[in-house]
């Protein structure tokens, strides 16, 4: 689907949370690899950074993500090598999400998560268009 | 979803070269641009389809992503990824190769059926695929019998192929192996909404995807590559 | 034998080649086909990776150039024969008022580069839009302060022209990394309220400070660089909807976008084949000058008393050229005394 | 910019196999009918075959089978126009991809070529290679002169945005007579023709057919449509033309569908651009086959009122 990149999603309210660009990110991918649980995560800790510059706010308040990381570990922000707060960053994102009325979403994912059938829905009408 | 080396197959693609026929033999240029998927029509409307990324898997091996996906059949064969791309990988042949491949692995079959019908019914027959017969309901109202128009037209009222041609097109598919694999799906049928009556047309609105197809089961496919939701809210922003 | 050397090009490779030579007590002869010393070098605003004034080091040593006495500055000329082995070479220049014979001892060849005309690249809409323009020409409009004002986004493109089999240059032209995030950086200075946005394949910074530099462009002026080669740039409404995809994502994108900057490839100079032929040197598949053994003897031409500096022989940023400047004026120097 | 170097390398013959295309024959007759009596009028004698069949690329964009079998099909027709000595028009773009994309496999595929061979020789025919495919826009392109001295009916006023269609200029990367990104020949026609030339910002996307997508993928299908179509109706342009029967298909009825479904009130007539050169050279009316359009048929009757019928 293709995105209309701008400038005023909730990324503005994360950057003056921590105080730093979120363009810095190296998107090196180090903090999901590094990551215990980013299997249960549907978006990586570097993805939702990528989301929050492309502006994809809902699906970033939308994930499971903001809710299940940066909790107690800080496992990514020790080894982010250009020092990105990414537990401020949740934070910020799970108290925007609560200030606009988004449910949390605390569930383990189901293993079938990633598997979703072929739709079937089928029209008959007007094959050739 | 962590991914396991041992999902890849390393030498898949080394093994593929020879059957796809020398059309496709440059996966390994690639260079990760996304210059393809910038421009593609699919992509533009599809969350998971990707072009750069299926190469990728390709190269990598990790062809069952590939295969049984459901993003493999959503290519709009526009040639537009070969046209802009720098290598010169000519993506739309890869796709006709790796669906003959996902079929293989008996994926893909409800699709391929429905098309085989035409094949069957039209080009077999009449040795035209796209045939006088109209199976849209809207436009049978709107533009009515098309005979008379090619006759106002000063063209013969039906363009037939000549019995010689048609029978040279069976021929051709007989020695191809077209005619032994069209027997292994079965046939389908192909309505007429001239001719449908009412009973026809509800069962043709209604009718469920085959999970078999002649001898053949289909499995599900999946979307490997993404969500089926995607950032539609928020491409209008 | 000569004790002349003939250095051809006034680019700041030959300016350093003939400088150095005629510190070391060489006569120099510098030919340069334009009315201007300078090179590339002179239409730049700004250098990197720390931002200096372009305009004023390179007429810092054209300047010196031009008071030294044993330099010989012929402008508007070029070399029209050549012939001879080395250290009694008969070549002939065409300048406004005639032609001349001159013996030298050594050629310098530093012909420099040429900023390729992106027109190939008919999906970027340049030539089509003014708002389309090559980094040549951004320099250009930086110097003259015509950088758009206001709220307004810019993009910068790069690899247009290099690493492309298809319409292009298989190489990497390996500075519009860098000179991206300076026009970046120059874009934030002259226009704080505008955005920008970088499309790269890889960022190949490649020199010292220069990764430095292209992580303060990302860190301190906040440019938004997003991996994925740009498709499409297309005109609708008086903007220009810049199409490609954010490969890290996966996401085909879409950046509204006010001006395009397409960091096209640099490649061998105008007639590089035609100088190569008539020196009887060989070059590339490119047509960039070859050297005869690029690890240990990089200026060697695979003539002998033909020497090579500067961007002639492939993409290279100025401290580079500078470099091989000062390197081939040395080995010009051992085969003229 | 049109690569005039190609465009030069096109003979004018004085005949040409003119193959026929199915879309064209049997949902648009009008296409059929404009191509030859244009080309007869512009000098060239269309010579045809009831032997020809469907380019046979079908076989391999509906995967019903390998792309070998539908390589003697490709073959096989065009040994027809080889038997005779000519050269091939086509009109449609999936027929020029085909034919030539293939044609071009087996002439360099020596293996390829004889295995063919060996199946069209059991029917006595063969294919040597010989013939070149051009495109009946090409043609048009290439008989520039001829095109203005024979405008009988100029489209003056006439607002027309063009539709390129992907197989001719994205398959045809480097065969093409233009850019793959920013043609510009089916406007020099328009403006021969007399046409004014509009221009869209989603000219060179897909119309959405996809091939095999608007059966099997039809949600996917119609949004890509529908984005084309918002486009051009935004230019509001009197005619659409096209160079490609199956996109001509895809637009003209789709349109009638998003209306149907409330989705928009689209009525922009499309054309083929053989449909456009008859009307320009004072084809009968009878001869465009206007009867078979699906959507736009008002502003068609408009346009013809306006420059004469």
């Amino acid at each position: 689907m293709r995105l209309r990149i701008h400038e005023n999603g909730i990324r503005t309210i994360v950057e003056e949370s921590i105080q730093k660009s979120l363009t810095a990110c190296l998107q090196c991918s180090k903090c999901g690899g590094g990551c215990a649980h980013v299997d249960e995560f549907d978006l990586s800790p570097r993805q939702v950074i990528e989301y929050l510059l492309d502006c994809l706010d809902e699906q970033v308040l939308d994930s499971r993500t903001i809710w299940l990381c940066g909790k107690n570990c800080t496992e990514c922000e020790v080894i982010c090598p250009v020092g990105l707060p990414l537990n401020g960053i949740m934070v910020t994102l799970r108290e925007e999400a609560t200030r606009r009325g988004v449910e949390p979403k605390y569930e383990q994912p189901s293993l079938i998560y990633h598997k979703f059938e072929h739709c079937s829905k089928h029209r008959r009408e007007g094959e050739e268009g | 979803m962590l991914e396991q080396v041992k999902d890849w197959d390393d030498d898949f693609y080394e093994r593929w070269k020879p059957i796809a026929m020398g059309f496709v033999n440059e996966a390994e240029r690639c260079l990760q641009c996304g210059k393809c998927t910038g421009q593609c029509p699919a992509a533009a409307v599809t969350p998971g389809y990707n072009p750069r990324k299926l190469i990728r898997d390709l190269v990598d091996g990790n062809i069952k992503r590939i295969l049984s996906s459901v993003e493999l059949w959503q290519c709009f064969f526009c040639s537009g990824c070969y046209s802009t791309c720098p290598m010169d990988i000519n993506f739309p042949f890869f796709i006709f190769m790796l669906r003959l491949g996902a079929m293989n692995e008996g994926y893909g079959w409800e699709d391929v059926k429905q098309l085989e019908a035409y094949a069957e019914k039209d080009y077999l027959k009449d040795g035209i695929t796209v045939s006088i017969r109209e199976r849209n309901p809207f436009v049978v109202d709107t533009v009515g019998d098309i005979g008379k128009i090619r006759e106002a037209a000063g063209l013969p009222t039906k363009r037939v192929v000549s019995k010689r041609g048609v029978a040279e097109i069976n021929m051709i598919s007989d020695l191809s192996g077209m005619t032994s694999f069209m027997k292994k799906i079965g046939g389908v049928d192909l309505l007429d909404c001239n001719t449908c009556d009412d009973a026809q047309a509800r069962r043709c609105k209604t009718k469920p995807l085959p999970s078999k197809v002649g001898k053949i089961t289909t499995k599900t496919r999946f979307y490997n590559y993404g969500e089926p939701s995607g950032g539609k809210t928020n491409a209008k922003t | 034998m000569s004790k002349k050397t003939l250095v051809i090009g006034g680019g700041i490779a030959g300016i350093t080649a003939a400088q150095k030579i005629a510190q070391n007590g060489g006569d120099v002869i510098l030919i340069e086909k334009e009315d201007a010393l300078g090179g590339n070098f002179a239409k730049l605003t700004y250098t990197f990776p720390v931002l200096g004034d372009a305009k004023a080091l390179v007429s810092q040593e054209v300047q010196k150039v031009q008071t030294t006495p044993s330099i010989e500055i012929l402008t508007n000329t070029t070399l029209t024969a050549c012939q001879g082995s080395v250290g009694d070479f008969s070549v002939e220049l065409k300048t406004l008022s005639g032609t001349r014979q001159e013996i030298v001892g050594a050629i310098i060849v530093a012909a420099g580069f040429h900023y390729m005309e992106p027109t190939a690249y008919t999906e970027y809409s340049y030539g089509r839009s003014p708002k389309v323009v090559t980094s040549l020409e951004f320099e250009k409009m930086a110097a003259e302060n015509r950088l758009p004002q206001g709220n307004v986004r810019v993009v910068f493109v790069h690899c247009v022209g290099s690493r492309d089999k298809a319409k292009g240059y298989v190489y990497c032209s390996k500075i519009c990394c860098s000179y991206s995030a300076k026009h970046a950086i120059m874009m934030k200075k002259a226009n704080p309220q505008s955005k920008s946005y970088v499309f790269y394949i890889d960022i190949r910074a490649l020199g010292k400070g220069y990764e430095e530099f292209i992580r303060s462009a990302m860190e301190e002026h906040n440019v938004r660089y997003i991996r994925g080669r740009v498709a499409k740039v297309l005109e609708s409404e008086g903007k220009l909807l810049v199409r490609a995809e954010d490969s890290l994502m996966g996401n085909p994108v879409e950046v509204e976008a006010d001006l395009v900057v397409l960091a096209s490839a640099m490649e061998p100079p105008v007639g590089s084949r035609d100088l190569a032929a008539m020196l009887g040197i060989a070059t590339d598949e490119y047509g960039f000058f070859q050297d005869v053994e690029s690890n240990v003897r990089p200026c060697h031409s695979s003539k002998p008393g033909i020497f090579l500096a500067g961007s002639c022989t492939q993409p290279m940023e100025i401290a580079s050229a500078v470099a091989m400047g000062g390197l081939s004026a040395s080995e010009a120097l051992a085969v003229t005394r | 910019m049109p690569r005039l170097d190609k465009v030069a390398q096109i003979p004018k013959p004085d005949k040409i196999f003119v193959f026929k295309s199915c879309v064209a024959s049997n949902k648009y007759p009008g296409i059929e009918a404009c191509s030859s009596d244009s080309l007869r009028i512009l000098g060239i004698e269309p010579v045809d075959s009831d032997e020809q069949t469907c380019c046979g690329g079908f076989v391999t964009f509906a995967n019903v089978a390998a792309p070998t079998a539908s390589m003697p099909a490709v073959a096989r027709n065009l040994s027809l126009a080889e038997e005779k000595g000519l050269d091939t028009c086509v009109v449609c773009n999936g027929c020029w991809t085909f034919l030539n994309e293939f044609g071009h496999f087996m002439n360099h595929n020596a293996e390829v070529k004889a295995s063919v061979n060996m199946m069209l020789n059991m029917m006595g025919k063969e294919y040597k290679g010989t013939g070149s495919v051009y495109h009946i826009a090409e043609m048009y392109y290439r008989l520039k002169e001829e095109l203005a001295e024979n405008v009988k009916r100029p489209l003056k006023g006439i607002k027309v945005a063009t539709h390129y269609g992907c197989h001719y200029l994205g398959g045809g990367k480097y065969t093409a007579i233009d850019d793959a990104q920013m043609p510009s020949y089916l406007e020099e026609i328009i403006e021969i023709l007399g046409g004014e030339v509009v221009p869209y910002t989603a000219n060179r996307e897909c119309c959405g057919t996809g091939f095999t997508q608007v059966i099997n993928g039809k949600d996917l299908s119609l949004e890509h449509t529908k984005t084309k179509l918002d486009s051009v109706k935004e230019a509001d342009p009197d005619i659409l033309v096209v160079q490609c029967p199956y996109c001509h298909s895809q637009l003209d009825r789709i349109q009638q569908q998003f209306n149907y479904r409330d989705e928009g009130d689209f009525q922009t007539p499309i054309l083929h651009i053989a449909q456009l050169v008859g009307m320009g050279l004072g084809l009968d009316v009878a001869k465009l086959g206007f009867a078979a359009h699906v959507s736009g048929r008002a502003r068609l009757e408009n346009v013809l009122d306006r420059i004469g019928r």
